[in-house]
């Protein structure tokens, strides 16, 4: 399936102070989600952050379309069309949900509209007027989620989603991140649960120590039971 | 940890930055001049009493060309913050560093009360009081070498007392001041008469610094058959203006700092209480006196933007650096001996003022003036005040021997006291 | 004596945030005891609330006998309890030495002397011993603002075991290390004398499993599995929390 | 650790700096510019240096800008005033010197700790405002309290002792007790932060948590070393004392307060001689500026000034320095500005 | 004290209390989102005020009835202004450094303090407002009562509740709010936070210009008032807790009534009474009454 790129990324390196956190990553991403995986510490969020502009790269390109966003504030990289769901949620304890939605939507027009958000999460819908510490992990986890794609984005960044979330909205969230492409969102979904990201993604690439160790897909890493555990597994590698 | 090469540097650079120092009073030393330092406060809230005085110096100074007895006259000018310690240094940096042999200055009283002190360690160099005038500056620890020519805050008010009681015939005022020395000395001297008449004083002290008077306003006593206002420039404005939006209906009478050109010039609802208002002060801004019109005239010519009448400030100032250029001529600009004979010129001198009277001194250097009490007026819209009485000869101690006003003990919040039953 | 750590259905909420939730563990003196779990677990949230950054909202902390429930943060490290920290919260303005210093006196009387313990003094040793230790010893007097942060990590250890504790508790050590930094790593935690209780917090089973006699796994606040760490990597509910195996 | 030669040399070389600058001045200039220097520009220097040093102290090793240090000079000034024989007016006196100055820096050590207990749980900028905002409450209370601070008027006539058959503010004299009390407060603070307690302080700077978690009482540690810092800018608010011949609220008003955060800033908050180098500056600007420039704005020539260092090089004088060394050296330094 | 007189000494206390609330609503807010302390939001206030009063004096002096609301205006405008310039060409690219942020605007209102003094000297002013807000109104119980220190209640609670409105109803505000709690997230959904920060900025600077002029028809205008309002504002906010505008509110009103009962109780040691509530809020809860703990 020829896949148009979308964003793509170059040789990107990331430092904080003397530790080398990215070195030379490069990938490219189309419509078709592409999922993350790694054990943590491997540089999976700081590649996310890099992307949106939260962490400064100290080397390296990331065109998003074609345009060079590497330099940019993080505001105008966000209306080049990229979205995140950054590590931790980071919901705004100050806003109520339903404000959140409202500061989120940019009345631009889209897929998503705030009905479809209240209709797709409902729990959100019962928790409109509460906010910031009133919230669950998971609620505060749907309402990051939703906050980014009510933006409407060509490419959303997803860090770890399911986090905190119980099992039976993690199916949800899968089908939820599924039909993405067909409302034109790219997908980077960075995950430590494995069975949620091949769910999700055929395209699977693997971090670890900073680079990408592997490139695969869902169907080979699944059946890999050692790949598994050398990369992202409980067993030692050299057991 | 210590980082020498730091310590070399910044001495290297202090060498330089010194030696840069050093070139302007190198000419200090010549012949032939005459040089008077000046000290005013051209900062913060007391600036326009500040900018008023170096007008008059100004007038003084150019109305003999910078000359007296054949030297010529250079004027090193320094301001203030009307803070004491920053008056000492700057005063210090005038002798030690400009090596003036005068200095006249300054404005306020903590000030004249540093000076003073620092006088006392002077030998060679006289200090002329610019305007400050607490009444312990001279009457109390003085100093040989500070001479003032200006009345202090318990002899601008002289009068007002006898005034309020017998004309006006007050039996009850109530009395808003600020907090602290300068208007307790005012407060005693009005006292001193009105309270020996038989009058009853109510006083409403508020902290230095407060400018909404609301709460003191509140708690006047009605009964009271006039409201006696100490305080001055700013306050004095806050003051006014919150009586007159209050309501106020009692008869106000003033202090000397209250009515002055700084309240009249501004304008504001306190206007309609400062028509026709009686106060006590050492000028008087609309007087026919002949003098007193050409000394306005002279000012208004030169310095088309100051005040519609010169200030208080200016006056002082002005008497100051006439009673220097007096003395200097009758000693025709000798200096030498340490002063000796300027300073026992400058004793026994008699300085015409602009108001027309005369300024001597007395033994402890303190000025003998005269003091008006005064109505305000309007002309075309812009506020004077009048002459209804005045005072001559007003001493320091009230007409007392020294010792027995000394035995009534230093103005305070309480002292002296006669409330009302 | 019992047990080096005793917790009794700790809990801790951050409002409706649930970050602990009733967790009862036992470590006994000596033992290396590994917890794991995916991010938002409450491992760390653990550790605080045993280092006393902050109370627990329900539940006892017990340490040595001693209830340490409502006991200030600087009690504990008195009683012997030394903890790292996932990132780094060393004194970046000071040397290494002097980091270690600090470290060294804070369980011990004298922290508050304003007289200098002298150039021989036995803390200088023991800083420098330590700094040996954690193979610091070159750069001894380099202000930590300039170790690499791997050098911070080896600091980060040197400064938990200054107050020569009895219970070490090790947040991620591993994290962010190069893999030539690891063995290196194994080998000190290797080292360390067997009379110290260690609690590590770990995701990377290389560093984890081989020197734990213990793990504990945590998900979503609570304790899922205790086990030993041969049966550990075959039982199915850890492999499900790590591999997600089980959905989809 | 050469604690002892660290100090042998810093004590070496600032005491010949004192000793030489007077010298080499009375050497270049006549007498009377002589010991204006010596008694004006740098016993001034030293004075609001060693106050500022209490103000560095505290913002280089603890990282606490605190602006209450004014006041807690103020607070030994006019307990020295307040208790000493001879202040006009009199409001409790009857003390000599030697008492009332000890009765003046206990005093400082008791605002000092007060101000640290007041603002120890926070920081930063909460400091910063805090510390002012007790700053200014203590100068509006000194400026309308009569009955122990006689108001806006202050104390005058603090003369200080005689000393060796000399008059205390003798120019040389009080230039060597403030040089040798400059001195000393120096060194100790160069000692002080070698010792387990300045290095426990250093680690609150840097890592209040970490340092707790390690056994320290961090509080106490926070409110002794404002303690400390008290007992330094107590000496330094006795010497100010004498060399005004007393003390108004003027003195610790908002401006002087100001003037202390510009000493310190301007000389740099990155090591102790910062103080004294800002101090040195300060003075010499204040006595000459109004001479060079329009004497009328030389506020707006102090405020561009200070501006322009807090823009250029934020860690002052000794930041210029260093930059200047570094630049000749291309040796980059990690660690970030104090600022 | 009679019924009367507390009665009026609390109403002074209420009316001050607004005064105080105008002035720090601005600081508050703008310490709120970017975390600077803006120790020139004094000079706002004196920048509002004077530059008001120029524009207020020759349409005054032309008995002009919209005179004072023109200078409420230009007031505001220029004190915005100001704070714009201030946030763009200084503050804004030195974001997160709030020491450094804090000297800079020391310096500043040093700078601006004695510029003021330059341009319209020492003589202390004073706005009049129209006659049907300069007199006195009858209340109940108290008697005669200055009008306009009625008025700056109003204008408070307009503030105040503007102020709710604006965080609360507004897109804008969500912003403002969002950017309190975590500005590198807000602008990662894309809004541009450097410009949000600039226009708080100017909301905050045009309150404390609009502080100036309200103040300024209520007391005198002359150097030094500044200081005064600073120290107002820190007060506070310290008190009610920074970046709260209910702590403001909370903060003004504890300020402003401990001010004026201090001052008809026991003159002399009113000035404590402030700094006493300060400390003791500080102790038990060193945020701030409404503030949220960090």
């Amino acid at each position: 399936m020829a896949d148009r790129t979308i964003l793509e990324i170059s040789d990107l390196n990331v430092h904080y102070g003397q530790a080398h956190a990215l070195q030379g990553v490069s990938l490219a991403f189309g419509l078709a989600p592409v999922a993350i995986v790694g054990r943590n510490g491997m540089g999976k969020t700081t590649l996310c952050q890099a992307i949106v502009g939260l962490t400064k790269a100290s080397a390296g390109s990331i065109r998003m379309e074609g345009q060079e966003v590497s330099r940019l504030p993080s505001y105008k990289i966000a209306r080049h069309g990229i979205a995140i769901v950054p590590q931790g949620r980071r919901t705004f304890p100050s806003l109520t949900v339903d404000e959140h939605l409202r500061l989120a939507s940019t009345g631009k027009g889209g897929a998503w509209t705030l009905a479809r958000v209240y209709e797709t999460f409902p729990r959100l819908a019962e928790r409109k007027g509460n906010g910031g510490t009133q919230l669950s992990g998971g609620e505060q986890q749907m309402l990051a989620i939703a906050r980014a794609l009510l933006a409407n984005p060509r490419y959303v960044i997803m860090d770890e989603p399911s986090e905190g979330l119980a099992p039976v909205i993690v199916d949800h969230l899968i089908d939820v991140l599924r039909a993405l492409s067909k409302d034109g969102i790219g997908l980077l979904l960075v995950e430590q649960k494995l069975a949620l990201a091949t769910a999700v993604c055929d395209r699977v690439e693997i971090m670890l120590n900073g680079r990408i160790a592997a490139s695969t897909t869902a169907a080979v890493l699944m059946a890999d039971l050692p790949m598994q555990q050398r990369y992202l597994g409980v067993a030692s590698a050299g057991h | 940890m210590f980082k020498g090469l730091i310590t070399r540097r910044a001495a290297a650079a202090l060498a330089v930055t010194a030696s840069a120092a050093f070139v302007a009073p190198a000419f200090a030393q010549q012949g032939g001049v005459i040089r008077i330092g000046s000290i005013k406060t051209l900062e913060g809230p007391f600036a326009t009493g500040g900018q008023d005085a170096v007008r008059a110096l100004t007038m003084a100074f150019e109305e003999v060309n910078f000359t007296v007895a054949g030297k010529k006259i250079e004027w090193v000018r320094e301001s203030s913050n009307a803070q004491a310690d920053v008056a000492l240094a700057r005063a210090r940096k005038l002798i030690e560093q400009d090596q003036v042999d005068i200095i006249i200055g300054p404005l306020s009283g903590a000030e004249g009360m540093a000076l003073r002190d620092y006088s006392r360690t002077l030998t060679g160099n006289t200090i002329v009081n610019g305007q400050s005038a607490a009444a312990d500056t001279t009457l109390r620890d003085v100093s040989p070498n500070f001479f003032r020519f200006n009345g202090d805050g318990m002899q601008w008010i002289a009068g007002l007392g006898t005034y309020a009681y017998k004309t006006m015939n007050a039996r009850h005022v109530a009395m808003v001041g600020g907090d602290y020395a300068f208007p307790y000395a005012q407060v005693f001297g009005f006292m001193q008469e009105f309270c020996k008449l038989g009058g009853k004083v109510t006083k409403l002290w508020s902290p230095l610094g407060t400018t909404d008077f609301a709460s003191t306003i509140a708690s006047i006593p009605k009964n009271a058959d006039a409201v006696l206002v100490i305080h001055g420039g700013t306050d004095a404005l806050a003051f006014l203006t919150q009586y007159a939006q209050a309501g106020g209906q009692q008869p106000l009478i003033a202090g000397p700092v209250t009515v002055d050109q700084v309240v009249m010039s501004a304008r504001g609802p306190h206007r309609r209480l400062l028509n026709n208002l009686i106060s006590a002060g050492p000028i008087v801004d609309d007087s026919d006196d002949p003098t007193w019109k050409a000394f306005v005239d002279r000012y208004k010519k030169r310095f088309p933007d100051g005040f519609a009448a010169p200030s208080i400030n200016a006056v002082h100032y002005y008497i100051a650096a006439r009673a220097v250029l007096m003395a200097l001529e009758q000693v025709k600009g000798d200096l030498s001996s340490n002063q000796q004979a300027f300073q026992a010129a400058l004793a026994k001198l008699e300085v015409p003022t602009p108001m027309g009277g005369k300024v001597r001194l007395d033994d402890n250097r303190q000025a003998i003036a005269s003091n008006f009490i005064r109505r305000v007026v309007d002309r075309n819209g812009q506020l004077f005040t009048t002459q209804v009485e005045r005072f001559d000869n007003v001493t320091q101690t009230y007409g007392m021997p020294r010792a027995e006003f000394l035995a009534l003990g230093s103005p305070s919040r309480d002292n002296p006291s006669c409330p009302p039953q | 004596m019992g047990n080096a750590l005793e917790l009794q259905d700790v809990g801790r909420r951050f409002g409706a945030l649930h970050a602990v939730k009733g967790v009862s563990l036992k470590v006994p003196p000596g033992q290396r005891h590994a917890i794991l779990g995916p991010n938002g677990a409450g491992k760390t949230t653990l550790f605080n609330l045993v280092c006393g950054d902050f109370p627990p909202t329900s539940g006892q902390i017990i340490a040595f006998g001693e209830d340490l429930t409502r006991r200030p943060a600087l009690h504990r490290a008195r009683i012997g309890i030394g903890r790292t920290y996932q990132t780094s919260l060393l004194f970046t303005g000071l040397s290494v030495l002097d980091n270690l210093l600090v470290a060294i006196r804070g369980a011990r009387k004298g922290r508050f002397s304003m007289l200098p313990s002298g150039a021989g003094g036995e803390d200088v040793t023991r800083a420098r011993e330590l700094a040996e230790r954690v193979r610091l010893a070159h750069r001894a007097d380099a202000e930590v603002a300039t170790l690499s942060h791997g050098q911070r990590r080896q600091l980060e250890l040197g400064m938990a075991l200054a107050c020569q504790p009895r219970l070490l508790m090790l947040d991620e050590p591993a994290a962010g290390l190069s893999p030539a930094e690891r063995p290196e790593l194994n080998q000190m935690l290797k080292d360390l004398p067997r009379d110290i209780t260690l609690i590590l917090i770990e995701h990377d089973m290389d560093v984890a499993l081989p020197i734990s006699d213990m793990v504990t796994v945590m998900k979503d606040g609570e304790i899922v599995v205790q086990e030993t760490p041969d049966k550990i990597t075959s039982n199915p509910v850890v492999n499900r929390i790590y591999l997600g195996q089980g959905h989809g | 650790m050469n604690l002892a030669r660290t100090l042998l040399r810093a004590g070496g070389i600032g005491l010949a700096i004192l000793v030489l600058a007077p010298l080499a001045l009375r050497a270049m200039l006549p007498e009377n510019q002589a010991l204006f220097w010596i008694g004006n520009i740098f016993a001034r220097a030293l004075i609001y240096g060693i106050i500022a040093l209490s103000l560095t102290f505290l913002a280089t090793y603890g990282g606490f800008v605190s602006l209450a240090q004014m006041m807690v000079a103020g607070v030994a000034g006019y307990v020295l005033a307040i208790t000493v024989q001879g202040a006009v007016p009199v409001i409790i006196g009857g003390f000599g010197y030697p008492v009332a100055i000890l009765l003046a820096l206990g005093a400082a050590v008791l605002a000092g700790l007060a101000v640290g207990a007041i603002s120890a749980r926070t920081n930063d900028i909460y400091l910063l405002m805090i510390t002012l905002a007790l700053a200014v409450g203590f100068y509006r209370f000194v400026e309308t309290n009569i009955d122990w601070f006689n108001g806006y008027e202050g104390i005058r006539n603090v003369l200080g002792p005689d000393l060796l058959g000399r008059k205390f503010r003798d120019p040389i004299l009080f230039y060597a007790i403030a040089s040798a009390t400059a001195l000393s407060l120096y060194l100790g603070v160069i000692f002080l932060v070698r010792t387990p307690f300045g290095l426990a302080l250093q680690g609150i700077r840097d890592n209040p948590r970490r340092v707790s978690a390690l056994g320290y009482n961090v509080m106490l540690h926070r409110i002794v070393a404002f303690g400390i810092a008290g007992f330094i800018a107590g000496c330094g608010g006795v010497l100010a004392t004498i060399y005004n011949i007393g003390i108004s609220p003027g003195s610790i008003g908002l401006g002087a307060t100001m003037n202390l955060l510009i000493i310190s800033v301007i000389g740099g908050l990155g090591h102790p001689i910062g103080a004294f180098i800002g101090a040195l500056l300060f003075a010499i600007f204040d006595t000459f500026a109004a001479s060079i420039y329009d004497r009328d704005r030389f506020n707006t020539l102090i405020g561009a000034v200070f501006l322009s260092i807090v823009l250029i090089s934020p860690d002052g004088a000794l930041g210029m320095v260093r930059r200047l060394r570094e630049g000749f050296a291309r040796k980059p330094r990690a660690g970030a500005p104090p600022l | 004290m009679t019924g009367a007189t507390a009665a009026t000494v609390v109403l002074n206390g209420l009316t001050l209390a607004a005064l105080y609330f105008i002035v720090a609503s601005g600081f508050s807010l703008i310490f709120g989102l970017m975390r600077t302390v803006n120790m020139a939001h004094g000079s706002l206030y004196l920048i509002g005020a004077y530059i008001g009063y120029a524009v207020f004096e020759p349409l005054y002096d032309r008995d002009l009835w919209y005179a004072w609301y023109v200078a409420i205006l230009v007031g505001m405008a220029a004190a915005a202004l100001f704070g714009i310039l201030m946030q763009t060409a200084l503050l804004g690219w030195m974001q997160g450094q709030e020491l450094r942020q804090a000297l800079v605007t020391i310096a500043l209102s040093i700078i601006v303090a004695d510029q003021l003094l330059a341009r319209f000297g020492g003589t202390p002013r004073q706005f009049f407002a129209p006659d049907a807000l300069f007199g006195s109104t009858s209340i109940p119980l108290i008697g005669n009562y200055p009008t306009f220190r009625l008025v700056q209640i109003g204008v408070a609670l307009a503030v105040g509740i503007g102020l709710w409105l604006l965080l609360n109803r507004t897109r804008i505000g969500l912003m403002v709010r969002a950017g309190v709690d975590d500005r590198p997230m807000l602008a990662a959904m894309g809004v541009n936070v450097p410009l949000v920060a600039v226009a708080v900025f100017a909301l905050g600077a045009a309150l404390a210009g609009l502080g100036g002029v309200i103040g300024a028809t209520a007391q005198p205008l002359a150097q030094g008032v500044d200081a005064r309002f600073l120290l107002t504002a820190l007060v506070v906010v310290i008190v009610g807790g920074m970046g709260s505008i209910a702590g403001t509110a909370i903060g003004a009103l504890l300020v402003g009534l401990a001010e004026q009962i201090g001052q008809a109780l026991f003159p002399t040691y009113s000035v404590i009474l402030t700094f006493l509530i300060m400390v003791i809020v500080l102790a038990l809860r060193p945020q701030g009454i409404m503030g949220r703990a960090r």
